[in-house]
Formats: C-alpha cells, structure tokens, sequence
C-alpha cells in the first residue's frame, strides 16, 4: 500500500467534497419542492394537471440521468430562443444546469414517494378531521402531511442517499465534483483502484451520516408507534 | 430524411444495432434481478434472524452496497472479480488470462447492488405479514418449514412486487453504468452511436425513448403482476361480500 | 333554553350506485334530546349519522343545524354542498364520535382534543389546554393526556374521542356505535360518560346495540330497517308491551336471549 | 514472466469505436477508420492474427493490466505518466494541436492563422503563444481532462482566461457551438473532422504546434512485461511507415499526413 | 367415550417481565366438556389459552393433552418446549379459534380449510376438499368457498376460521371471544354453531362475554380474576341465588343492568 499516495488522493479528493455537498443540497432542496407541486398536480382531482404529472413523473424516472443531464446542458444551447432569452445567463452556467437536472429527476421519484406516503394516510383520521371541521390547507397541513411525511420517509431517505451518488454525473457539465475528480485523477495515474477506493470512502461516510440522520428523524417522528413509555404505563 | 435514415433499420440505420442493445441491457438487468433476488433473500433473512452478529452483518451489506457509488462496484467486479479468477486459473496450472465476461461482471456487480436494495425490499414485506396470520399457522401445528413455504413466502412476494418494481427501476438505470466494460447494452450504444455519427442528441433522444419504452413495458408486468398478487385483497368493485 | 330544534333532517336519500341505502328519511332533535338509532347491520345507520355531517353527500333532502339549512347544489343527479366553508362551519357544531375512534395517531391525546379549538375555532391555546384537561378529568383518564392514542386501550381512545368531540362545544353529539369492540366493563365507563352528559342536556344522537341505553338513557328509540325508520316512540313504547312493531320485536330477540 | 511464454500467434487489440475518424463503429456493428485499418496492416506484418474489440475509454488502461486485451490503439499519446503503467510501441501518428473557436467570433483568426510553429515541452517566451495570450485575456478556453493538451493551456493561458474540463472533446464542441466557451483546444486532426459535423460553423484560431512537445506521438499500448510483443510491433510500424502506408491511409481519412516526422 | 381427560392443565403460570400474568391455574376438561372462561379484560384469559397450545410458553406448570405430556425444559428462568415436534404434534390436536379470526389472506377459504389437513396431517387433498366443503356448508357459508378472507363480512369470517380449526379434527377446541366484535344477529349465527357443536359432544374451552352462551351451552363456567381462578361451578351454581362469589356477581352486575 502507498500511503502517501493515498493521502495525497485523500486530500484531492476531500478539497471536491464542498462541490458535491452544493450540487446535493441545492438538488433536493428544489428537487422537493418541485416534487410537492407535482404531487399536488397529481392527487389534486384536476384530470388535465394529473395527466401532465403523470407524463412528467413517467419521463424522468424512465430515463436515465445522464441522458438528462446532457439534454438539459447541450441540447437546450441548440435553441436559439432559448440562447438569447434571458434564461440563458442562467443556462450558461455548468453549475446551474447541474442543478437542474438532478432537480428535475428527484422531483420526479420524489412525487411518487410522497404519493405513496398520502396513499397511506388513513381516511378515518382524515374523516375525523373533516368532521371537527377541517377542510382545505388547515387539514392537509395539520393532519394530511406530517402522517404522510412520516409514512414516506424510510423510501425518502433511500432517494436522497441515491441523489449523493447521482452527484457524480455532474462532472459531465465541466462541473468538477469528487467522483469527477477522481476520475481526472486515474486518467493522471492510472491507478483506478486506489482513487475510487478514497471516493468510496468519501460517500460511504457521506451517505452513513445522511442515514443516520434520516433514522434518527424517523425515529424521533414516530414517538406515537413505539412501545409504552415506562413511565405512561398504568 | 438522413435522420430517420441513421436510426432506421437500412444498411446506414442504427436501428438493428440499438434494438439489439436494449435486448442486451433487458438481460442483462433480468439476470441482475435474478443475482439481486437470492443475495436478498440472504441477506434479509440475516437481518431478521435476531441473531446479533448476523443482523450486524447484514446492515454492513445494505449499508456499503448501497452507499457506494455503483460504478465503483462494477469496477471492482469487473477488474477485481478478473484478476482472482486468472489467480486462481493460475494456481490450478492454467496459463494467461481468464476474465469474467462482460456480461458476467456487469450483471453479477449489478446484482449485488441490487441484492442491497431487495434485502430491503424483503424485510418490509415480511414484517408486513400478519403476525395473527402467522400464529394461525403455528396453531395448526406448522412446523417451521411448512409455514415458510406455505404462509411466509406467498406473503412476502405478494408484499414485495411495488417494492421490486422500483428495484427493477434502479438496476435498469445502474445497467446503464456496465458500459465501461465494453458491454454493448443501450447506453454504450447510444454513445458509441452518438461519437461515430457525431449525431449526439439525435441518438441520446432514441436512446433515452429506448429507455422509456423499456421502463413502460416493465411498469406493465410489474402491474399485472400485483393485480394478479392483490386479488386476495378487498377491491372497490367488490366490496362487501 | 329546552324546545329549540337543534337538528332537524328532512326526507334524506343516499343511494351508492344503484343501491338505495337511505331511503327518505326524517328525524328532528330538540335541545336536550337523546335518540337511540337501532336496526340490523346494513339498515344505513352509519351511512346517516355520515350524510348528517356531510361525510357522505345525501342524493335527496334538507338538514338544518341549529336553525341554518345546509345548501346543496342538485346537478344531474349528484349533489355537492353549495359552499365548503358553510360545511366546515356546520361540522364544528356537530362532534362525532366514530366506532373506530379515528383518533388522530401521530399527536397525543391532549394534542388530538385541543387541535379543532385551536385550529379551527381559533381559540387561544392556553384556555383550550384548560378546557381540554377538564375534559379529560371528565371521562377519567386525565392521567393519560400525554400518552400516543396507540398506547391507550380500546376503552380509554374511546373516552379520549368523546373528549376531543365535546372540546369543539357542539351543539349536537353524533355517536357511531361507541361501545361495540369494547368489553363489559369499558362498556359501563363509557355509558356512564354519556348518561352524565345526557343529564346535563346535551343533544345527541346514538347509533347502539345497547338495550340498556337506549331503554335507560335515552328518551326517543328510533329503529331503521332498509333505509327507512320503521318505528319509533319513546323507551316505554317501544319496549313495553303492545306499542313496537313486530320487526321491532324480532330484532330486540336477539338480545337477553338468554337472560 | 510466465506470459513470455506465449508466442504471440493472437492478440487482442481494443479501441473505442467511438472516436471519428480514428476509429469508429458502423451501423452494421463493424469498426472502421485510420487505426482498424492500419491495425489490419501491422498485424499481417507482425504474423500475430488480431481480433479488434471495442470498449469503453474510461476502463481500458486497468483492462490492458488485468489482461482483458493485449494491445490498446485508441489514439493514445505516448506520455511519461502513461510509461509508468503501461508500455508503449514507437508511435504510428504525430499530430499537430490548434485552437478552434466560432467562426463568426471575434477571436477567429488570430494572430498566426495558418501558420505553424514548432516546441519543445516546457518552452517558454515563444512570441506566437505571448500574441495570443494578448487576444485570449479573460476568455474561456475548454479543454478535454487530462490530456497533454490540457496541460499546455494550463502552463500558458491559466493565468489569463478561465479554463473549463470535459469529459469528452466533443462535449466541449457542443458547448463551443452552443457559445458557453469562447475557445478549444485540441488535436488538429481531430478538429478538422469535428469542424465537419458541426456544420463548418466552427474554424481553426492561431498557428498549429507541432513538435516534441506533445510527446512522441500516438502509439500502441501493451503491458510492460510484454516486451517481445511490443517489439514485433515496432518492427511493423517501422516497415509500414518506410514504405508510405501510413501515410496514405492518413490521407484517406485525415486528408494530412500524420506519420511521425521526427 | 365421555368422562376421558381430554385436557388437564395444572398450576400454570406466566410472567411477562416481572408482571406475573398467570399465578398458577389448573384445569381439567372432559370430553365432551363445554367450558366458558370470564373474567375483566386484562384478568389473562388469552393468556390462558395461549399457553394451553403453546403460543406463549408458561413459566411453569404442566400440561397434558389427550393423556400426552408436553415436555418442557426449564432452565435458568425460562421455559421452552423439549421437542419443537411434539408441539406441532399436539397443536394439531388443538383447534384455536382467534378473537381477529387469522385466516390466512392470501388463500381462499376453501384454501384456509384444507390447508392444514392436506399439509400439516397430509391426507389425501381430494377427500379434505369433500370434508371442507361439508363443513362449510355446516357453518353455512358455503357459497363463499371460493372468495378470499378479506371479501367476507366479520362474521363470515368468525365462521371460516371455525370451520378452518374443525377441519384438523382436534381434540379440543380453544375459542378466544369469538363473538366480540359481532354484530348481534351474527352474534346469533356463530352461537348457533357453537351450540350444535356442543351438542355433538366436542371438547371445548371458550373465553366470551357471552352470557348467555355461559348459562345455556356451557357445562361449566369459570371466573377468572387476576391470574388465578376466583370461582368456578356449573352455569346454575354460578348464575343462580346463593353459590356464586361476591367478585362473579359484581362482575355480571354489569351486564343487563337495563334488561
Ligand atoms: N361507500 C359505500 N359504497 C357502497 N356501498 C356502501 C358504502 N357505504 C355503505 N354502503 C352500503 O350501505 C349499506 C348501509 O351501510 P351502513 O354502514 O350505513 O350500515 P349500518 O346500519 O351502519 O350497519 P352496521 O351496523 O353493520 O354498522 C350497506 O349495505 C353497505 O354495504
Ligand atoms: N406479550 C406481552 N407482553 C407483556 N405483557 C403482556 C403480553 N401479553 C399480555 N400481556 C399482559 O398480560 C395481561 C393479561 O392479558 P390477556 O390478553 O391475557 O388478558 P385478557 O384476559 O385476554 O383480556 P381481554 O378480555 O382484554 O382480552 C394484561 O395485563 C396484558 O397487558
Ligand atoms: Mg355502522
Ligand atoms: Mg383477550
């Protein structure tokens, strides 16, 4: 083993982890917010806003990123219109387009997991609800969402652990993140195994506090499902 | 037109060559469903067998394969799994090189990704199972064997179908990344198309729709598949006996 | 202020697909009244308690709450309530009380009975927290007011929903079977719940398969059959002799049949 | 080694078949271009038989190693980093690098277009490169990672303009049709097939650098301890640039003469 | 063969934890024997019954079934059966009905009744299908042989998990509230299949807060109070004047209070 190798890949490697990080938080930031306005569009009873929903969930989930990706980076510069609109001093940007682009595709598993979580809301708690009285934003924000955001968050926390690997596609859009720089690195060295074992280790660190925390939050939410407090116990 | 002409089936048309490549990229992910499918039987059933050093097991397996970037792992497969074979085809007296196939490496490090995720997969389903239901079994006397053939298995396949809907999804994506083995599958092809032609968006288009239709003829069968699984299950059209 | 007409229902129809389940039926409940609903699985007991507080669109007729008609706009043959806000308005005076307690799983007890008072009555936090413990006090089990609804017993979720329903201060109490699934014991807890409230004149209307309360409790017995009320008169008409009708009869036979 | 044993009567060659007009893949599944066909050459004269395998450009030095192929010929320039994992063949092609850049931009043609100037790796002060330096300031150059191209515009313009990596040059030619960098760098050969299928929208920019400063060339890639196949190579390579093949195959997919002018 | 020991159970306890559950009850069940077990909720009647076929294992005590002893190990505090095979053997002797019936969801109920004697006593599946379909036709379900557990109404249900448990042709039947949760005409219905079982002499032990199954099909009632028996006696000695403890007649003070 060559430590001083693998320090020195360390090091490289550790100096992208901030890179990785901003295109990850960014992406599932607007990425659910995206996702929230679809599932609306998509449970919301409008046939026409549910049919557009599903199509958009259909593509971006069919389709692998990287094909995504290098539509919304390459292809978009094709249109004129789009090249000498404003939306371009947006577009031109790497890092924008990579943002984008992981947006738009965790926005599209996410809608579908958060539907999931609706799905599996009672309908005699949300009965209960309306018959206190609730109707509308009151009843999906005080009851309809914190049930379902606790049903969908164990398949919600897989997604965003698969959003932190689908970071290093970024580096297809000149955006240099840790895998994107591992591999400029073996194309320096050639010596593969080493340098995507200091990437491994970087995402599996990355991804083991996302769970942990994602557990942790889960279990925290689910105060109401666990055995009775010794203390509650009559 | 020179465009339909590139994709079609002609002597100049891609069409044979990338129609070719979606069958390859559907075995292979068949095989690695497949691969997924016993790796996750394994390791679910270390994760509820209690037993502590098992269950630690386990979590490493689901934890590592699952937050690790997939290429990392089909490189280690592929250029790994090659270089312990030819070690071991050299220790029994074989000289020169015997690598895993393509097909092999990809499927198999696909598989073992996958595995992480149907353990998953599995262990919800079983704990969906009735506990009740499960006692009934007991109070008939099952022994351990029977109940799992008869009670346990049906149960946690008909509770897994949405859930390995999704994990068909994911490996059908991650079968994407095989390329770098030189495997012809759908999105080695659509590159190699796309640097030969120089025609870049016209083939990742075809092949991106390529994907599409792959994932809409799955999501049907996976559909079947949980009608036919759920018709046990109360239905709005049948109501109340 | 006895004699004011708290509920008031006219002539109400369901039908789910082809299937009429109520049909055409009408009830009035004065201030103070308590009405024991009877009648055999599948005679639409729920599915009326469900139209009078619009968890079901009735096909056909008026209900009036406390003086002020529901609005329902009548289209080719589907119904809608003409404003959803009159709706919300109307469900905050009347509790319900469902077989299933449907309490809410994921906020503690004293959390599910001061959510509609705080959210949707507006009221300040401080005095609903009050006013909820009182309650609690009431149907004794004040001790659990911190404890997740899927840690109390069956007996004790269903006091905590009648908790939750009374805090809205409703000016009428549906009840859907609140003491089927529970044992005898939980049973007499909580008839006597409702016995208090009835002697300090609530108006309620009581879907039951307990004789004893619908004899003892309340003062009018309504007994539906397919969707139709087939009879009805007070306790004393309706058990003692002579009064009640033969189908009424044959369905009290079921019971004490051995006692 | 025990492979020394081994009298070479096959090898395995791999190529990308995806590189135009080096090599490449047609649409009945077959590989064409300069190196298949120059492959086909080399081997008869090396008496090895050959089978052309195409695989990806990511996996294929860990590949040669692992013993998957035998021989790489993807256009692979022969650089002291690459020496130290692999062996290399006396090269087959010399190529010359230019900047390219939109022909209705205001930096086409620079100072020097149309000319040719000659270096040496670490050469400083060669006024041509000092004129462009002047015209390039504050613009953004793309680059294809890891090359030897890569890093001559690091050494001479990362000072002056901001320097963008792609994976791939023809990412970065998109990207330079689409406006998002101002300037390319890269192998003339290659660029002049790429100026095609862009439409001619995109022309050369400045002289063309030749010379030892982009290694000795592109050669064939084999396993250090395969020396005795690296040498029957050599000797093929050797006979088929005395005797003008390559250069002729050049001509015919290049339209230039890329063998090595030493 | 009346007066055979079908069952005998003696001195069992359980804990759970350190709450001790069960301190120590015996039993004996002759054929033929119609036993109701009462008792306030949480008093360990489930309990009981699943110890009996060895779903919770008792912390000591023995049991015998039909003059076999299950051997037990008892070993630093807890307790395990010494043959996994003896148990399935004796399970099968014993048919449980469950309060929440249990019947498996993935099958028919056709399925759910041959399950067991096709697999577990492998007989012959076309002789099991004729003997099912009697049964059925005995509980009166018959025509549903073909829907799944989750199409069928709760009572419907009650009676396929009675005719799954016949179908092993146990020994003993073990029945946990099979009534509760019922509505009370099909309370009736599964009374009625009870009753006719009675009558052709099996053994059966049942919880229930039926009582006037206690007092009319039962040979013996037996009052459970906190883990131990309180009282027991004939349906006469227990329900008329005189025999019965003070704690059984306050516990049956709450039913018929208004009857
Ligand atoms: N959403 C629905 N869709 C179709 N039919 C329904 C629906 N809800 C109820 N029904 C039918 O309406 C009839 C009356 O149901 P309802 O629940 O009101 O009966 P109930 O008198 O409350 O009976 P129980 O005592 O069993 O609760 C039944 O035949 C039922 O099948
Ligand atoms: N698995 C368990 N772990 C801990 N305590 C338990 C467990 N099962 C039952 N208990 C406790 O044992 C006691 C007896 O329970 P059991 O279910 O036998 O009562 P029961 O007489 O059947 O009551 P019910 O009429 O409500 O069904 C209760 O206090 C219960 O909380
Ligand atoms: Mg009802
Ligand atoms: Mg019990």
């Amino acid at each position: 083993m060559d430590f001083a190798f693998l320090t020195q890949t360390m090091t490289t490697l550790l100096k992208a982890v901030p890179m990785t990080l901003a295109l990850f938080s960014l992406s599932i930031v607007s990425g659910g917010i995206l996702a929230l306005l679809i599932v609306w569009m998509r449970v919301g009873g409008n046939p026409l806003l549910a049919a557009i929903a599903k199509g958009y969930i259909f593509i971006f989930r069919g389709s692998p990123l990287l094909i995504q990706m290098f539509l919304v980076f390459y292809g978009l510069g094709q249109f004129g219109f789009i090249r000498y609109s404003f939306l371009w001093t947006f577009l031109r940007e790497p890092f924008v387009c990579a943002v984008l682009s992981l947006a738009l595709c965790t926005a599209g598993y996410s809608a579908e997991i958060f539907r999931g979580g609706i799905r599996a809301v009672s309908p005699r708690e949300i009965e209960a609800a309306r018959s206190i009285g609730m109707s509308g934003a009151l009843l999906v924000r005080r009851i309809l969402a914190p049930i379902a955001f606790r049903h969908a968050l164990p398949a919600y926390s897989t997604e965003i652990v698969l959003m932190m690997k689908s970071t290093a596609l970024a580096s297809l859009v000149t955006v240099w993140e840790v895998t994107g720089v591992a591999q400029r690195l073996i194309s320096q060295t050639y010596r593969t195994m080493e340098i995507f074992l200091c990437a491994a280790i970087i995402y599996l660190v990355l991804n083991f506090i996302i769970l942990q925390a994602m557990s942790l939050l889960e279990y925290s939410l689910s105060r109401h499902r666990r055995a009775i407090p010794p203390a509650l116990k009559a | 037109m020179a465009t339909l002409e590139l994709i079609g089936f002609g002597s100049t048309g891609w069409g044979a060559l990338l129609l070719l490549a979606a069958l390859m990229t559907l075995c292979v992910t068949a095989s690695a469903l497949a691969i997924g499918a016993v790796l996750g039987a394994i390791i679910s059933a270390a994760k509820l067998s209690g037993k502590t050093s098992l269950v630690a097991l386990g979590n490493v397996y689901t934890t590592v394969f699952r937050g690790v970037p997939e290429l990392l792992i089909i490189y280690l497969i592929y250029f790994g799994g090659s270089s312990a074979v030819t070690s071991i085809g050299k220790a029994l007296g074989y000289e020169g090189f015997l690598g895993l196939p393509s097909f092999l490496a990809g499927a198999l490090a696909v598989g073992i990704i996958s595995g992480a995720y149907q353990a998953e997969v599995f262990r919800g389903a079983y704990l969906a199972i009735s506990k009740g239901e499960l006692e009934a079994a007991s109070a008939i006397g099952m022994h351990r064997g029977l109940r799992f053939r008869r009670i346990i298995i049906p149960q946690v396949l008909r509770f897994a179908i949405p859930g390995l809907g999704n994990v068909w999804q994911l490996s059908l994506k991650d079968s994407a990344l095989i390329s770098v083995t030189g495997l012809a599958e759908l999105m080695r092809t659509s590159q190699v198309a796309a640097g030969s032609t120089r025609q870049y968006f016209l083939f990742f288009i075809v092949g991106g729709a390529l994907y599409l239709i792959l994932t809409s003829l799955s999501d049907r069968i996976f559909n079947g598949a949980e009608r036919r699984a759920n018709r046990s299950m109360p239905t709005a059209a049948m109501g109340k006996a | 202020m006895p004699g004011v007409t708290r509920l008031s229902v006219r002539n109400i129809r369901k039908s789910f697909g082809t299937h009429e389940v109520l049909r055409g039926i009408s009830l009035d409940a004065q201030d103070g009244d308590v009405i024991s609903l009877l009648g055999a699985s599948g005679s639409g007991k729920s599915t009326f308690l469900r139209c009078i507080n619009l968890l079901e669109t009735a096909t056909d007729g008026e209900i009036w709450v406390d003086g002020e008609q529901i609005r329902m706009i009548h289209k080719g043959g589907t119904s809608r309530p003409a404003s959803q806000k009159q709706v919300d308005h109307i469900r905050s005076e009347l509790g319900m009380v469902f077989q299933s307690f449907n309490l809410w799983s994921h906020m503690t007890i004293l959390q599910n009975i001061i959510e509609g008072p705080v959210h949707v009555l507006k009221r300040p936090r401080a005095e609903c927290i009050a006013e909820a413990e009182a309650l609690l006090e009431k149907v004794g089990i004040a001790d659990k007011r911190h404890a997740y609804p899927a840690h109390l017993s069956g007996g004790q979720q269903q006091r905590a929903a009648i908790a939750r329903a009374l805090a809205m201060r409703p000016k009428v109490m549906l009840f859907d079977e609140p003491t089927s699934a529970l044992d005898p014991e939980l049973v007499g807890e909580v008839l006597r719940v409702m016995r208090a409230l009835a002697e300090e004149g609530m108006t309620m209307l009581v879907v039951t398969h307990e004789m004893s309360f619908a004899r003892n409790v309340s003062n009018r017995v309504v007994f539906m059959k397919e969707g139709l009320v087939e009879s009805s008169g007070t306790p004393d008409e309706m058990f003692g002799g002579g009064g009640a009708s033969p189908a009424f009869r044959q369905f009290i036979g079921h019971f004490g049949s051995g006692q | 080694a025990p492979v020394a044993a081994k009298d070479w009567k096959t090898a395995t060659i791999t190529l990308e078949g995806a590189y135009a007009p080096w090599n490449m893949t047609n649409a009945d599944g077959t590989l064409g271009g300069f190196e298949p066909e120059l492959a086909k050459v080399l081997c008869e004269r090396a008496k090895i038989e050959c089978k052309l395998v195409a695989s990806d450009w990511d996996g294929m030095i860990p590949a040669l190693n692992a013993g998957k192929f035998d021989v790489i010929m993807d256009a692979l320039s022969i650089t002291e980093d690459r020496k130290k994992v692999i062996g290399f063949t006396i090269p087959y092609a010399a190529t010359p690098a230019a900047f390219a850049t939109a022909k209705d931009s205001p930096l086409a043609n620079a100072a020097g277009t149309g000319a040719t100037i000659k270096m040496t790796p670490g050469q400083t002060g060669v006024k041509e490169v000092d004129a462009l330096k002047e015209a390039f300031k504050g613009k953004t150059i793309g680059i294809q990672a890891a090359t030897v191209y890569a890093k001559f515009v690091y050494d001479n313009f990362g000072d002056i303009a901001e320097i963008r990596e792609y994976k791939t040059g023809a990412d970065r030619d998109l990207d330079l049709q689409n406006g998002r960098i101002d300037l390319g760098f890269d192998d003339a050969v290659y660029f002049a097939n790429a100026f095609q299928s862009a439409n001619d929208s995109l022309a050369f920019t400045g002289p063309e650098i030749v010379g030892p400063i982009w290694g000795e060339g592109e050669g064939l890639g084999v396993r250090q301890a395969d020396t005795d196949l690296r040498d029957k190579f050599n000797e093929a390579i050797k006979s088929a640039l005395a005797d003008g093949t390559v250069k002729n195959l050049s001509m015919k997919w290049f339209k230039v003469d890329v063998s090595p002018q030493n």
